[in-house]
Parts: structure tokens; C-alpha cells; sequence
């Protein structure tokens, strides 16, 4: 599945976007953050608190309990400031 | 009905001129223009940098537009909406509505840009004499936006 | 700070233009273009001609601006209203209001030309198949003016 | 002083504007008006319906009971219809 992340997101993990093989258990948004953390310190650091993250599943926003697959292509952002 | 999220600046006169050209039946035209300012709270900012989600900001901005269609007559709208970085005195967001009615033309431009400036998926660093930060989400600006939850559009009753 | 009463056509872009030339204090423009549409009522128009008191008519303009000014933290503000023949599709009038934040554009703009809509000294003859007559003023204009009178600016609150 | 008319008033009298000597025993806008009448049927027609006529004095709105002077200026139209 693809990755996004923006803003702060982007800075701490230092990618705009990444192509990951999550393992086949990890089902839902909050079970992909938290085997996204063990990716390496930059990632723990970035989604340490989750309630400063929103979250787009395939460009709609979702929620933590927001169900994934494979091809889905899944963003971390902070609350949008608008324009 | 067009949607534009770009990085280049934008000409008011030449998009308004373009949506009204050879129009008879538009009575009005509301414009709101968003500039950078040179202070953002107390602070002042010599740059800001928009960063968006490509792709899922223009789904978004043309949902928000299409919402505005169905809530006022209008004959024409346009946003225009630019990211990278930008300097105070920039131009950064454009609305234009168009119906024969100047209040639906009114009331959708303050509809759309209480959205855009709540809502869309940006997100500003500033440069400041302090360095660069995110700005947060603020929430008197989300009030302005779930207002028109609330109320119905007056102009379409 | 400016009203214009002419004959001559405008230039949106170029007025827009004209009032954030180097400023970066300003946050938002609000703009209203009034249209001649080619329908008034159920009866298709030709044309129409505006008729003025020169003198009055500025001084009336230029009054409710100061108005304007003190109901709202306003920057910029600028009124052009043509007078004579025009045609559909004709620019008529133009209210540019341009503030650090955007309800005070938005509400003072939407204030403006609701006064002018309805209270600016001006009478139309309008052109249709069946020749030429001066239309009466509207009772529903009248309201939106009115409206104003009762409730205070939000954005200077 | 000078009268002025505009759109339908204009019309009817067949003049935009006329510089007039009235009587001194003229002293508010209801008397001008009725003396006004006197000048002539296009006159009489335009002036003839006061509840269709709003005025001006020196550029102010003004009612019939406005007092009036030589030097003033006085405008006769109908309601306005705005731009």
C-alpha cells in the first residue's frame, strides 16, 4: 500500500511518501500506525500522538477503526489550517 | 465550475472577464481575493509555505463547489487556489460566484471561502524571525465554517 | 477610500490592482460586479439607461462609505457606478472592500451594494419590445437594505 | 433657485433644469410645488401626484414641509430605484 504524509508528518519521518507491505494481520488504520512506528525512530516520533493526526484512506478522511487493504493508498496529516 | 489548484499566481480581471464573457444573463458577480498577510496572530511572517494533498484537495474543492450548486442558483463558479511558497502581498485564493441574483452570488462566495479557509487540505508553514513552524488549526475559523451547517441558504428558499 | 460615478467602462482587475499595490496588511478583498442582465422581471430589456443627480449622487456614495468605514476595521474601499446607456452583459457598478480579515470584507461589501441596489440616487429606463418605460422601485430590495438597519456588524463586534 | 427634475419629471416638463423666481410668500416645498403647477401643463402633469415624487433640498432628501430659500437647490424625482 502507499503512503502519504504531509506537513510535520512528512518532516519527522523524512518521506513524502513511501510503498509498504503491511503483513497481513493489520487490518484497520490504528493497527497500520502502530507496525509503522517500528519502521524506525523518524515514523515512532512522527505517530506518537495519534490525536494530532487525521487520516485519508484513498482520499476520503477516515478514522483510526477505518478498515485497509492492500492497494489502498493511506495519508497522515495534521488538522488542515485551510488556505 | 472549475477547480484550479496551482502554483502559478492568477489574474482576477482576465479569470472574472473570462466568466462573464458573452454572459447576458448574470446579474452578479461576487469575488472574494485572499492575499498573505504580514502578520499571522501576533507574529510577524516574511513567508509562508502551502503544502496540499494533491489529487485529494481538487476532489475535495470540486465536492465543496458542487455543494454550492445545489444550494444557490449560480450560473458560473471558479476557485482558484495556489500552493508552494509565498510572500506577504501574495495572492493566494481566489473565489468567483455568478448567478442572475446578487444575493445567492453573495452568499455562496462567503459559503465557499469559509470552507477554503477551514477546510481544504493545506497546511502553512511561516518563516518568521524565529524560524519556521506549523501553523495549527484554529478554531474560530471552524466556527465560521459549521455555521452554514446550520443555516439554510437563504437566497435558495 | 473612493467613489466614481462615469459614463466609462472599468477594469476589475486593474482597480483590484490598484488598491493592494504593496500593501501586505491586507488579508481579504471582497468584490461585487453588478451585470446588465437581459431580463428584468418576466420582460426581456434591450438596453437600459441610468439616470443620475450629479452631486448628490456622489455625495450619497461617498457617505454611505464612511459608513462603512466605521462599522467595520476596513482598508480599501472603492465604488464605481456608471450612469447612461447600457446594454446586457454591461458592467454597472463595482464594490471593491479589502480588510486584515475576511467577514469585514465579506459583511461590508454585501452592505455596500445593498445600499446601492436600492437607495443610490438612480432611476432606470429600460428598453423592451413595447418601447421604453421607468421602472418603479422594489419592495424587496427595500428589505435587504433595511436589514441593516437592525442588525449590528457582526465582524466589528 | 434652481429646480431640477430627473426621469419621469424630466420628461413631463421637458426640462432638466430651470432657474425660477418664486414668489416671496413661497416658503417650504409643498407651496413651490403648487406654484410650480402654474407654469404649465407639462408641469402640472409631472407634479400632479406628490406621493409619486421625492425631493431634495440642496442635495439632502427633504419632505413638503421643508422650508425652502432663494438660493437653494431643488431636485424632483420619483423613488429611486438604486443601480
Amino acid at each position: 500500500m502507499k503512503i502519504l504524509y504531509f506537513a510535520f508528518l512528512r518532516q519527522r519521518t523524512g518521506l513524502g511518501e513511501e510503498t509498504v507491505n503491511a503483513p497481513d494481520e493489520i487490518q484497520d488504520v490504528a493497527g497500520l500506525v502502530e507496525w509503522l512506528k517500528t519502521r524506525g525512530p523518524g515514523h515512532a516520533e512522527a505517530l506518537r500522538d495519534v490525536s494530532a493526526i487525521r487520516v485519508a484512506v484513498n482520499q476520503e478522511f477516515a478514522g483510526m477503526d477505518t478498515a485497509i487493504a492492500a492497494n489502498d493508498e493511506i495519508a497522515f496529516f495534521p488538522p488542515v489550517t485551510g488556505g | 465550475m472549475t477547480v484550479k489548484v496551482q502554483r502559478e499566481d492568477f489574474d482576477v480581471g482576465a479569470e472574472i472577464a473570462a466568466l462573464t464573457a458573452g454572459r447576458s444573463d448574470i446579474g452578479g458577480v461576487a469575488t472574494f481575493l485572499g492575499l498573505v498577510r504580514d502578520i499571522a496572530g501576533d507574529e510577524e511572517i516574511s513567508a509562508m509555505t502551502l503544502e496540499h494533498y494533491p489529487g485529494m484537495t481538487e476532489k475535495m474543492l470540486a465536492d465543496i463547489e458542487a455543494q454550492a450548486l445545489v444550494r444557490w442558483p449560480l450560473d458560473e463558479t471558479l476557485i482558484i487556489h495556489r500552493y508552494g511558497r509565498l510572500e506577504p502581498g501574495d495572492r493566494i485564493v481566489l473565489v468567483v460566484t455568478a448567478s442572475a441574483h446578487r444575493k445567492a452570488a453573495l452568499e455562496s462566495c462567503e459559503f465557499l471561502i469559509d470552507w477554503l479557509k477551514t477546510r481544504a487540505p493545506f497546511w502553512k508553514l511561516e518563516e518568521t524571525g524565529q524560524g519556521e513552524h506549523w501553523v495549527e488549526a484554529r478554531e474560530s475559523d471552524d466556527e465560521a465554517a459549521t455555521r452554514w451547517n446550520k443555516t439554510p441558504a437563504k437566497a435558495a428558499q
